[in-house]
């Protein structure tokens, strides 16, 4: 039979629809994917190294740098694990601050994530929505650190300060604002036939092949799994909040996004409650000044990032700096499974599925 | 692949590791640490029952049980502990590898986080080997080792038996060492920084 | 002497008025692209250019006529140089047969009478169609001039997507054909004007050449051929500078004709909006369309009323373009030959049928 | 005027059609077989039949050039072996052969000639009744009937069985493509997208 020839095509690392400098070797037959070849490390910066070669303190400033849309999620997952190291046990108050912060870092990441995922599948109009209330998680978090991006907002044992006067205040207008808002995009996009069209039925896959390609996040729980680390492994006072994991029953695209919609109103609920019980207290535990935990002491930390299980594995040889930090990037892991996910799709699903695995590549290159 | 420029000489072929003289409970030598008793895992207890003669160490650290297993015996213990119903190690977190120069006989070491969630436990499985001694890839059991092995390949230059494509990942293809070795130095070696056009 | 000019010359000028006309047309909807999406997506749009921004057309054209222009080394210089030519000329030539008034406002400048036409042709539509399928050239040759892959991928798509939808883009005008027994369009809007918009008559057939159009011109949700975050631009991703404002001018005049059409087939043209007072105030047709003040009101009042209805069924693109996502190209080829098609078919039959029961009935 | 006109598309349209054979590169083929369906095009204009002139630019320039171009596009035929250098596929025919190629050219060419001449002088089938119809009632509008209704008369009338017999004949063509085209669903990739 008549066969047409296969098209070898590159997409990235600079190409508009990639999230950063991925690449991804497309073998199209037509339009059809054949295959695809993610080429990743553009991004490589060394974390890894770099982080054996400074202070304890002095890592958290490059874990910003991993998921720069979620930075706070990173510096939490170090952080913790330091804490795990030494034996440090976090003050009440300020755990329940992380978890308004983490929260409220969820809800930005989402939003980011919404706007560039509708973006990829053409709906422009989202972007500006979603960017709109980022804008004010950005600026609530300006407000309690000082930066917009690279937060650094966490300190081995605690928080470094209160929340400013007026910050809760400023949150609860923005999460009293959140429900019409994400009930705005919904209009946009859960019940529009293009969206469904486009998103239903685009990278499917099941909850065993999922979970051994090591997804987790909304991209695993999308496919019926409900592991959520602040669940099944609670860290900080997760433990004491009412909040539902939302999973997919058909593992697709679209599934993956309602998640994420309902993610939102979840933390938002979280926040809330951590905001009525905020229990009094210190701040900060105490810590010695210099960090040398003893030798041999080795520490597995795992949070859950808005993409999915961040953890940091500590080996500590007894001087003041770590002796080998390991990041595991919930992109890096979840990037591993697009080629399962998009074999037989199209050019066009590709850049759904990118935007449905949300990947950052700051954190799948490290 | 590039173990030439490595600056140590080449080992001979790795011993088997050492069958653990002391028993894995005498982890403690000196002031025991809080931090380091021995805490209650059912995972652990059955994997002493079945597959005792595999493990080389047990430690513990906050909780962790941290276990060292012979080489030969990885796929194994590993095959074992994802399937034993009281394991159920579904979820390989990540693998990663060390460099520890000063152990010479077998100064890289692979470490597998699991974890599994049906009965939420944490435990770490270490691997102890030289750069020319591959050990077998756990690929087969999890495919999301896949990359990690390729990461640990690339950085640290852990050979991968069976690993179906064993690349480097982050580097380019034509880098010449493995940068996370503790010998590598941080502001990278000359030449490390071609211009690729 | 004097044919030479009625017949050559001063069509040729009021071609040329024509041209330049709809190029300052396509400048200033590029404005208005930019000024309703910024509004749709509570932001500003462009404001710095002159006052509220609305010199930044100009501002555009000048920096692409000055920008470098680059030609691929592996290109294929000829073709590449061609297709962003015919791209636009097919698409301005089909505006010839688009009338802004009836002939009754025919003016004379130096003694040559003037008909707000370029044409009436009594193919008027066949001829819009024959010509914009031309255009596709344009599209595939400079996809596969730029020897480049994604350029290559968008000139495929959208040769398969104008082709697919061409089809039902004619076939829902068969209706309206058959309705007024016409093919000119300046008849057909003299039919609306002794009867009724055809839009009463053929509401479904507006739908269905709507979509089509869209679909013709490549805009969203049918932006497939130069779909940013797949293709990065598509056909046109090699091209820049004055060759890259070529193709942008042809998708936007494109964009104007089928509006055009669409006003003049079903929305009566340059005929004026009475909101169906016409049948009670006799008066009020002839008082909006200018006929108590010769052929010059006229002419003013039928472009203006052309004008109004064009810039409606733009705001219309504009507004789908912020709402929709993208379609897939499957999805896309599936709605052209699954639905388009023999929902444009089926509603030729409906009409034959409603035809013949109305001329039952009359007799 | 008519005749400026007329030899001026006319030459267009025989260079052009001297460059579809003549030009080594396929696209370029396409292009003067673009150009001299245009120039035909113009010719039907010439002779006032506007309607086979946008019918001959919509059928032939839009629909069947562009899935020409699509089809040289999508197939790499230097990777199918065709040295489009050398402008020769297969081996070099024989002399024999070539005679009897030549031979079949002449009769072919001698065939299309006569015929040609003979339509000259043939009464248009259906013109009598064109004719009738052109001073019916449609007269009386002053419009008289266009080209585009007496070609539709004439297709649904006199010529309705060759007309239908024709789209018969497309139809099965189209039937044919698809049945060729189509894969197996055997080897069909798997999903979704393998449409």
């Amino acid at each position: 039979m008549y066969q047409t020839s296969e098209l070898e095509i590159n997409m990235g690392p600079q190409h508009p629809a990639t999230h950063g400098v991925l690449r991804l070797v497309l073998r199209l037959d037509g339009e059809t994917i054949v295959e695809v070849k993610p080429v990743i490390g553009y991004l490589h910066r060394g974390v890894e190294k770099l982080s054996e070669n400074r202070g304890y303190r002095s890592v958290t400033p490059l874990t910003d740098r991993l998921d720069y849309c979620a930075a706070f999620a990173e510096n939490h997952s170090y952080v913790g694990a330091v804490e795990k190291l030494l034996g440090v046990e976090v003050p009440p108050r300020a755990q329940a601050m992380r978890v308004v912060l983490a929260e409220l870092q969820r809800i930005a990441s989402h939003l980011i994530w919404l706007a560039t995922h509708g973006l990829d599948i053409g709906a422009m109009t989202i972007f500006l929505y979603a960017f709109r209330e980022r804008e004010k998680c950005l600026d609530l978090f300006e407000g309690y650190c000082g930066a917009r991006l690279t937060y650094n907002a966490l300190r081995i044992g605690g928080v470094p300060q209160e929340f400013p006067d007026g910050w809760t205040e400023a949150l609860r207008r923005f999460l009293d604002e959140l429900p019409t808002r994400i009930a705005q995009y919904e209009t946009l996009l859960t019940g529009n036939r293009i969206w469904r069209l486009r998103t239903e039925g685009v990278g499917v896959i099941d909850a065993r092949t999922a979970l051994g390609l090591g997804l987790t996040g909304p991209t695993l729980r999308g496919s019926g799994v409900d592991y959520d680390v602040r669940k099944y492994a609670p860290y900080e006072n997760y433990r004491d909040y009412a909040f539902d994991i939302p999973v997919g029953s058909k593992g697709d695209t679209y599934d993956r996004y309602l998640i994420r919609m309902e993610e939102m109103r979840q933390s938002r609920r979280i926040i809330l409650q951590a905001l009525e019980a905020l229990p009094d207290g210190p701040i900060l535990a105490k810590v010695a000044g210099r960090i040398r935990p003893p030798k041999g002491a080795e520490a597995y930390f795992m949070t859950e990032s808005p993409r999915g299980e961040m953890s940091v594995y500590l080996v500590s040889d007894g001087t003041d700096k770590p002796y080998r930090v390991r990041f595991r990037s919930p992109c890096f892991n979840n990037l591993q499974g697009l080629p399962t996910l998009s074999k037989g799709h199209m050019v066009a699903d590709v850049v759904a599925l990118i935007g449905s695995i949300d990947i950052v590549l700051g954190c799948v290159d490290r | 692949m590039s173990d030439q420029d490595q600056p140590k000489p080449p080992q001979p072929p790795a011993p088997p590791p050492a069958p653990a003289p002391a028993a894995p409970a005498a982890a403690k030598e000196k002031a025991p640490d809080p931090l380091a008793a021995e805490v209650s895992s059912p995972a652990l207890e059955r994997l002493r029952a079945v597959h005792g003669a595999a493990l080389v160490e047990v430690r513990f650290w906050a909780g962790l049980p941290l276990v060292e297993v012979g080489r030969e015996q990885l796929v194994p213990v590993m095959t074992f502990l994802r399937d034993d119903p009281s394991c159920r190690f579904d979820h390989l977190s990540t693998c990663f590898a060390t460099d520890v120069p000063e152990r010479a006989e077998a100064p890289l070491e692979m470490t597998y986080c699991l974890f599994s969630w049906p009965t939420r436990q944490l435990l770490a499985v270490k691997v102890r080997t030289t750069a020319e001694t591959p050990i077998p890839t756990v690929s087969a059991i999890w495919p999301s080792a896949d990359w990690n092995e390729r990461e640990a390949f690339d950085m640290v230059g852990i050979r991968f038996q069976g690993h179906p494509n064993l690349t480097r990942i982050l580097l380019p293809d034509d880098w010449t060492g493995h940068p996370l070795r503790r010998d590598y130095p941080l502001e990278g070696k000359p030449g490390d920084h071609k211009v690729y056009r | 002497m004097y044919p030479v000019l009625q017949y050559f010359v001063v069509p040729f000028i009021h071609g040329v008025v024509l041209t330049l006309v709809l190029l300052l047309c396509v400048a200033y909807l590029t404005f208005m692209e930019r000024k309703v999406i910024a509004f749709m997506q509570v932001r500003i749009g462009p404001n710095r250019v002159g006052p509220r921004g609305l010199l930044q057309p100009i501002a555009d054209v000048v920096k692409l006529l000055i920008k470098e222009d680059l030609t691929p080394d592996a290109a294929n210089r000829v073709i590449f140089y061609i297709a962003p030519v015919i791209a636009t000329l097919s698409t301005i030539a089909a505006f010839a047969v688009i009338p802004y008034g009836g002939p009754e406002a025919t003016v004379s400048i130096f003694g040559f009478p003037i008909r707000p036409y370029l044409a009436d042709v009594n193919v008027g539509i066949l001829y819009v169609i024959s010509i914009s399928s031309i255009g596709v050239f344009g599209i595939v040759l400079g996809g596969w001039a730029s020897n480049s892959k994604y350029p290559l991928l968008g000139g495929l798509r959208s040769a398969a997507q104008m082709i697919s939808y061409e089809v039902p883009f004619g076939l829902a005008i068969i209706g309206v054909l058959m309705v007024t027994g016409t093919a000119s369009l300046v008849e057909i809007v003299q039919w609306q004007q002794q009867h009724t918009w055809l839009f009463w008559l053929q509401p479904f057939a507006v739908v269905l050449f709507f979509i089509a159009g869209v679909a013709e011109n490549n805009r969203a949700p049918f932006d497939l051929p130069e779909a940013e975050s797949e293709l990065v631009a598509g056909f046109h991703t090699e091209y820049s500078g004055f060759k890259f404002a070529f193709f942008f001018l042809a998708e936007y005049i494109a964009m104007i004709v089928v509006s055009a059409l669409v006003v003049t087939l079903f929305f009566g043209g340059w005929l004026p909006v009475t909101f169906g007072l016409g049948h009670l105030f006799p008066k009020l047709p002839a008082l909006l369309s200018g006929a108590w003040g010769g052929p010059w009101v006229m002419l003013l009042f039928g472009m203006g009323w052309v004008f109004i209805k064009v810039f409606f069924m733009l705001y219309l693109y504009l507004w789908i373009r912020a709402t929709f996502p993208r379609y897939r190209y499957d999805q896309l080829m599936n709605i052209g030959w699954k639905f388009m098609i023999p929902a444009s078919l089926a509603w030729i039959v409906l009409t034959g049928a409603g035809i013949l029961a109305v001329q039952a009935i009359r007799s | 005027m008519e005749f400026v006109v007329f030899a001026i598309f006319a030459a267009l349209a025989v260079l052009a059609a001297a460059g579809v054979v003549v030009a080594r590169n396929p696209v370029y083929c396409a292009v003067a077989l673009l150009v001299s369906l245009l120039s035909v095009a113009a010719l039907f204009l010439v002779l006032w039949a506007e309607f086979i002139a946008v019918v001959q630019i919509m059928v032939y320039a839009g629909g069947v050039m562009v899935l020409f171009l699509f089809v040289i596009m999508l197939v790499d035929l230097e990777q199918r072996g065709f040295d489009l250098g050398a402008g020769r596929i297969g081996p070099r025919p024989s002399a024999f052969e070539r005679g009897l190629w030549a031979v079949a050219a002449l009769a072919f060419g001698a065939l299309v000639l006569s015929l040609m001449v003979r339509s000259l002088d043939l009464p248009l089938p259906g013109a009598d009744r064109a004719a009738t119809m052109l001073q019916g009632p449609y007269a009386a509008d002053g419009r008289g009937l266009g080209n585009t209704e007496w070609i539709g008369m004439l297709l649904y009338t006199d010529w309705l069985v060759p007309f239908e017999l024709a789209s018969v004949l497309l139809l099965v063509a189209i039937i044919g493509a698809v049945v060729l085209a189509r894969r197996d669903q055997a080897d069909a990739p798997a999903g979704k997208g393998a449409a």
